[in-house]
C-alpha cells in the first residue's frame, strides 16, 4: 500500500532563531533525567532534542516523599526543586549529552527574576548546549509565593531577564494553570522569546481515603500524563493562532497519533514526557510514528504537516 | 488516540505460568531477555501489565528467582495483590507477552566472611530474601554459612516462602493474627534470638514494609551489626529520572529508591 | 470483619439554608437528562439530588455534531445549549421528577445578566423545586464573549440577579478554566450564594489525524471524566480552604472512593457526571461505596467525615 | 482510585463465543437477560468491553440475532474492528462478563402490506438488514413478500452476510476493489435495478457508513420509496441523556440517533 522505498522523509524542524532540530520529537525536561538514564534504552542520537531535568543555581534537595501517585490515565508529581545544580549540570552531566548527535536543551528555574538572570548567564556560552527553556512555573518568592507563570508581566520580565543573559535561542515553558494561557503566551513573544512550549503540568490532587491523607506530601501535585494530552492540545492550538514565534506542544503524547495531532494544530514539535516512564523507547516510538503516517500520507516534508488542521 | 495505542516495553517477558500461591498471593513466571541472568538478589523489574489498553506505570516486582531457559532467563516473581497494578497481574495468561525493564536497582551485598545470616521477611519480603538465601548457598566459599530466618505475615495462610527457605536453615514463623506461629511482629521475634547472634561475625537482612523496617531500625540503634534492607517506595520510572521514589538518608537529602537502592544500608535510611 | 447489623449510617446533608439532601449523592447536570432517561436503570429515589440539564429561556437545538469524543480516561462534549427551554422543563419533564423523593434542582444558563435574572424568575415557586445550579461556564455575549465564569466580578453579578429573582437555595456552579478558581468562588460567596458547585468541564480538543479535521465539530469541547479528578480535587480543596458556604465535588467520580475523596477534602456532596454514561447505575455505585466505607470506618454520620483530611 | 475500579454495568452478558468471520470481522454471541427477546430489527445494545480497568465508553452495536437461551436471551453481534473498543471486543473470551445495556432505540418499522423488501446493505450494516429479513420471514401474513438484497463491502474478503441472506431472496454483492461481485459502490449496483421495483410495493431499508445513506438519499430524492435507514454516530450513553450523537434534521434542528433512532425515515435526515 505505501511505498516504502521512497527516501526518508525530512523531518528538520526550525525552533526560532539558532535552533534547528533533525526532527520533532524531543524528551521533555524532568521525565528523561540528564539523558544517560535512557542511554540503554535509545538511541540518544535518535532524538530531535533532549530537555534536561530542571536546573537551578544550586544543588536542591526537593520535595518530601511520597511524591508520585498515579492517577487515571495520569500521574501527579511533587519532586520540587531536586537536581544536582547548574554547576555540577556542566561539569558532570552536559559532557556526556555533547557527546550525542542531538540538541541538548537545559531547562531552568528560579524563585526571583535575579535567579533566572544569573542560570542564564552561566550556562552562556556553555559548549554543546543549544537553547534554554525557561520554566516560569514557579512560585515567585518576591510576590508572594504567586507562580511566576500565571502573570503576564513576570513571564514578560524573566523573559527578557533570560534573553539579556544568555546567547542561546530561549524558549520560554508555560504553565497550563491560567485563564487565557494566549495572554501569557504573547507577553513571552512581546519581551523576545524565541519560542514557547506548553504544557507544565496542571495542579492536581489525590487523597488517601483510608488514611484520610493526600498521596502527595506537599498535598498538591503536577498533572500529566493522556489525562491531560486534550488539554494540552487546546492550549497549544489557542496559543498556536495568537503568536508568531514556534510553539513547541507537550502533554501526555504517547505515540505517533498524539505527537501528529500537536504539530497539525500547529505545533513545530513536540517533547515526550510522562510517556517515558511506562516505557522508555516511547521517544522512538513517538517519530516512528510519525513516519510512518507521512509515509502513509505521501508527506515529503514535515514541515508540510505543521498547522494543516482544517477547522 | 488511546492512552496508550503501540506502547510496547523495550524488554517484554513472555508469561510461562502466573498461579495463585494462597490468599492472594501469586508466583509468575517470565521467559525474559538474558540480560536477567547477572541479576543479584534485591535487584527488581518494573513490569507492566494490561497491555497497549491500559495507561499504567510499571509496578516495581523484586526478583525472586532467575535461570538459564534457552536464549534467554526465567524470571520469577512473587507477588501479592494489593491493588490495580498487582490485579491486573493476577489476570496474565500463559503465552501472554507483558512489559518488563530490568534487572534494576542495587541489590544485597554478601559477606563472605560471616558466619551467620539471619532474614527477617514481613509478606512478600521474602520473594528477595529467598533469593538471597539461595545466592549465599550457591557460593562455594561459603558453604557453611548458616542462613536463619524471620518470615512474618498477616496471617497462617499468607505465609509464604516457609518451605523453601526452610530447606536451607532454620525458620522461625510469625503471624499478626497468631494462626501460625508466633503471635505478634516478626520483629519481635527477632528481637527475641537478638541476643544469641554475634555482632560481627552476623550480617542481617530485613524486607517487608515500612513500618516493620522503622521497628527493625530501632531494634538495631545501638548495636553495631550490618543491617541491609531493601525499601518499597512508589515508582514511576524505575530507573532514576524521574526523582519520584525518593527516600530520606541520614547523610542529608534524599536517596532514589531504583538506582541507589532498593537495597539500603538500614542504619542510613530516615523513616518519617 | 464488620458488623453489618448496625442501623445504617445517617448519610443527610445540608447544602446551604433550605436544601437537605437524604444523601451527598447527586446527578450531574447534562449527564442524566431530565432523570427519566435513567429511571429504567437506577432507583431516582436513592439519590440525593438530581440536577438536570441546562436550561435557558427558550428551547435551543445546540451545536453541530459531532458533539463527542472519546480521550483517554474522559470525554469532550459540546453540546452547546440544546435543551427544550424552561417553560417546556417546567411543564413537561418537572410533574415526571415532582413523583419521586429526591431534590430537583434546575441548572440554568443564559448569555445575558438578564436572562439568568428572568430564568429565576421562572422557576421561581415551580412546585418540587429544591434549589437552582447556575452554569456560569457560558460565553458572555455582552462582554465579547468571554466566559461569565472568569471573571469574579461577572460570577458576583449573576449570582445577585438570580438571588433577587428566586426564593430557592442558589448553588454556583464554577468553571475550572481560570487562574484561581478560590477568587470566583469568593465572588459568589461575597455575592450571596448558598453553595458552590465544582468542577464544570475543563476546555478541550482532539484531532483526527487521518482527516486533519478536530474531533468536535465546534472544534474545542468541555472534557470530563475519570481524567480530570485530580484537577477537580485540587480545586474543591483550594475553595474550601477560602470560602465559609457548602461546595459540592464534581468531576471524574465513578466509585466510592473517589466521592470519599471529595468528601473528605471538605465537600458537602458530590456530583456524578459522566460516569453514568459508562455504566447507568454509577450513582448508585457511589453511594454503595460511600456507605460500605462508613460501616467499614465505623463512620454514623457522613457529617463526621466531611473535612477530615489531614495535612 | 483508578479509572473505573468496580464498575460494572447493571445488565452484563456472558460471553458465549467471539470469532473471527473474515478479516477483521467478528460474530460475538452473548447470554443476555430476558428483556432482549423482545428486540426488533434495527436495534442495538451498548457493550463496553476491557472490564473494570478500562475507561471507556460503551460502543453501540446493532443487534444481529435473538433466540431464547435458557431464562435468558441469546444476543449475537456481528462487528468489524475498526478501533479500540472493537479491539477490546475481538480479545473478548468465552465465558467473560462484559457490560451491555438493551435493546436500546427505535428500529425498522415492517410493512406488512408490500410486496417486496429491497435491503442495501454497507459493510456490516449487514448485520441489522440480516435480522430485518429473518423477522420479514417469520411474520406468517407475510410469507409471500420477497426479500431482495444488495450488499457492498470494501473487498470480496470483507463480505458478510451474504449466505444467510441468500437463503432468504436474491442476494446482488458489490465490492470496492472488484474482488467479488459488481465492482463497485452498492449503491450503483442497486440504482441500476431501481426501474423494476414498484414504488408503492417495495420498502427500502439501508444500512451502513454515512457517505453511502447520503448517496442512497440523492438516488431516491425524486422517488416516492418508502426509504428507511439506519445512522451510526458516536454516542456516549446510548439512552437519550447527553445528547451527543444527534443528527440534523429536515424538520429543523437535531434528533438523538439513539432514542429517535438509529432509524430514520432516510429523506429526513440532513447529512452536512
Ligand atoms: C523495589 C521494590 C520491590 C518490590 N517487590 C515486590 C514483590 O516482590 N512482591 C510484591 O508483591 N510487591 C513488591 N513490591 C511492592 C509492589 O510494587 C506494590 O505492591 C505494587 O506496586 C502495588 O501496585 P498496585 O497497582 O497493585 O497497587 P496500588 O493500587 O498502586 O496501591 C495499593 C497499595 O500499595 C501501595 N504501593 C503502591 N506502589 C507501591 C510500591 N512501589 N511500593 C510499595 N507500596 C506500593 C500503595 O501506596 C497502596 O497502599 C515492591 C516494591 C518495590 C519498591
Ligand atoms: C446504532 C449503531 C449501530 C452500530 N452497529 C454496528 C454493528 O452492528 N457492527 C459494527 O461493527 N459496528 C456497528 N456500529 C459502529 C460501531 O459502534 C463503531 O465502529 C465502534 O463504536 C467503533 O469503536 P472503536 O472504539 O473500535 O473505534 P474508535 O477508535 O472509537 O473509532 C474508530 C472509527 O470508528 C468511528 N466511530 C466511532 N464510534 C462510532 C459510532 N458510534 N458509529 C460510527 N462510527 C464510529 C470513529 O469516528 C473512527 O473513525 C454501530 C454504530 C451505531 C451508532
Ligand atoms: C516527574 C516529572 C518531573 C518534571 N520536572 C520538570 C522540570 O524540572 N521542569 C519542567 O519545566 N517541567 C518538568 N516536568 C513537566 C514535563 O516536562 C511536562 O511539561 C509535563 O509532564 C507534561 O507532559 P507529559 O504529559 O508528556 O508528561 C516534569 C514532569 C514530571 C512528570
Ligand atoms: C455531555 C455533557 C453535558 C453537560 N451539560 C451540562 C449542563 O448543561 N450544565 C452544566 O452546568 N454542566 C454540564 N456538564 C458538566 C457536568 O455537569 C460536570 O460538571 C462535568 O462533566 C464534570 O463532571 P464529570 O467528570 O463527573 O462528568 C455536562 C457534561 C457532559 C459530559
Ligand atoms: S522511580 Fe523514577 S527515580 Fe526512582
Ligand atoms: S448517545 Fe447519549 S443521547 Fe444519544
Amino acid at each position: 500500500m505505501t511505498d516504502r522505498a521512497d527516501r526518508p522523509p525530512r523531518m528538520e524542524v526550525t525552533i526560532g532563531r539558532g535552533l534547528t532540530l533533525k526532527n520533532p520529537v524531543m524528551a521533555a525536561s524532568g521525565t528523561f533525567g540528564y539523558g544517560e538514564e535512557f542511554a540503554r534504552y535509545v538511541d540518544l542520537n535518535s532524538l530531535g532534542a533532549i530537555v534536561v531535568k530542571g536546573l537551578s543555581l544550586e544543588p536542591a534537595s526537593g520535595n518530601p516523599p511520597p511524591r508520585i501517585m498515579e492517577t487515571p490515565c495520569g500521574m501527579l508529581n511533587s519532586i520540587g526543586l531536586q537536581n544536582v545544580g547548574v554547576k555540577a549540570f556542566l561539569a558532570e552531566k552536559l559532557p556526556f549529552l555533547r557527546d550525542y548527535d542531538t540538541a541538548v536543551i537545559a531547562n531552568i528555574f528560579g524563585e526571583t527574576v535575579d535567579e533566572y538572570a544569573r542560570l542564564s548567564e552561566i550556562l552562556s556560552g556553555a559548549p554543546g548546549l543549544k537553547a534554554v527553556e525557561v520554566n516560569v512555573s514557579c512560585p515567585n518568592v518576591e510576590k508572594g509565593g504567586i507562580a511566576f507563570g500565571s502573570d503576564p508581566d513576570r513571564v514578560a520580565e524573566v523573559t527578557r531577564a533570560v534573553k539579556g543573559s544568555v546567547d542561546l535561542p530561549v524558549i520560554v515553558k508555560l504553565s497550563p494553570n491560567v485563564t487565557d494561557i494566549a495572554l501569557i503566551a504573547e507577553a513571552a513573544e512581546g519581551a523576545g522569546a524565541d519560542a514557547v512550549s506548553l504544557i507544565n503540568t496542571l495542579k492536581g490532587m489525590s487523597i488517601d481515603v483510608e488514611r484520610k491523607v493526600p498521596h502527595i506530601g506537599k498535598v498538591i501535585g503536577g498533572l500529566s500524563g493522556p489525562a491531560i494530552r486534550p488539554i494540552a492540545l487546546r492550549m497549544v492550538w489557542e496559543v498556536v493562532n495568537r503568536v508568531s514565534i514556534p510553539v513547541i506542544g507537550i502533554g501526555g503524547i504517547v505515540d505517533g497519533n498524539d505527537a501528529l495531532q500537536f504539530l497539525i494544530a500547529g505545533a513545530r514539535a513536540v517533547q515526550v514526557g510522562t510517556a517515558n516512564f511506562m516505557d522508555p523507547m516511547a521517544t522512538t516510538k513517538v517519530l516512528e510514528g510519525i513516519t510512518n503516517y507521512m509515509y502513509r500520507h505521501s508527506v515529503r516534508d514535515i514541515n508540510d504537516l505543521i498547522g494543516t488542521l482544517r477547522v | 488516540m488511546t492512552c496508550d495505542s503501540n506502547v510496547k516495553w523495550p524488554l517484554s517477558g513472555e508469561v510461562k505460568r502466573n498461579r495463585k500461591v494462597t490468599d492472594n498471593h501469586y508466583h509468575l513466571v517470565l521467559h525474559a531477555g538474558k540480560e536477567y541472568l547477572s541479576s543479584s538478589p534485591g535487584q527488581f523489574l518494573m513490569i507492566r501489565p494490561g497491555g497497549r489498553d491500559v495507561s499504567l506505570l510499571g509496578r516495581p516486582m523484586s526478583i525472586y528467582a532467575v535461570n538459564k531457559d534457552g536464549d534467554g532467563a526465567c524470571v520469577e516473581v512473587l507477588y501479592r495483590v494489593a491493588g490495580r497494578g498487582t490485579g491486573l497481574m493476577a489476570q496474565l495468561k500463559e503465552g501472554e507477552m507483558v512489559g518488563v525493564v530490568g534487572p534494576l536497582g542495587k541489590g544485597f551485598t554478601l559477606y563472605r566472611d560471616k558466619k551467620r545470616v539471619v532474614l527477617v521477611a514481613g509478606g512478600v519480603g521474602v520473594a528477595p530474601l529467598t533469593f538471597l538465601a539461595k545466592a549465599y548457598r550457591n557460593l562455594p566459599e561459603t558453604g557453611s554459612v548458616e542462613v536463619v530466618s524471620y518470615i512474618g505475615a498477616r496471617s497462617g495462610t499468607c505465609i509464604v516462602g516457609k518451605g523453601e527457605l526452610g530447606s536451607i536453615g532454620r525458620v522461625s514463623v510469625s503471624s499478626d493474627d497468631g494462626t501460625c506461629g508466633h503471635h505478634g511482629l516478626v520483629t519481635d521475634l527477632f528481637a527475641k534470638d537478638l541476643g544469641v547472634f554475634e555482632e560481627d561475625e552476623t550480617a542481617v537482612y530485613a524486607c517487608g514494609p515500612s513500618p516493620m523496617l522503622k521497628k527493625m531500625q530501632e531494634i538495631m540503634r545501638d548495636r553495631s551489626f550490618i543491617v541491609q534492607a531493601s525499601l518499597e517506595e512508589r515508582m514511576a520510572c524505575g530507573i532514576g529520572a524521574c526523582l519520584g521514589c525518593v527516600v530520606r538518608v541520614k547523610r542529608g537529602g534524599y536517596a532514589r529508591v531504583c538506582t541507589e537502592g532498593p537495597v539500603f544500608n538500614l542504619k542510613e535510611v530516615c523513616f518519617d
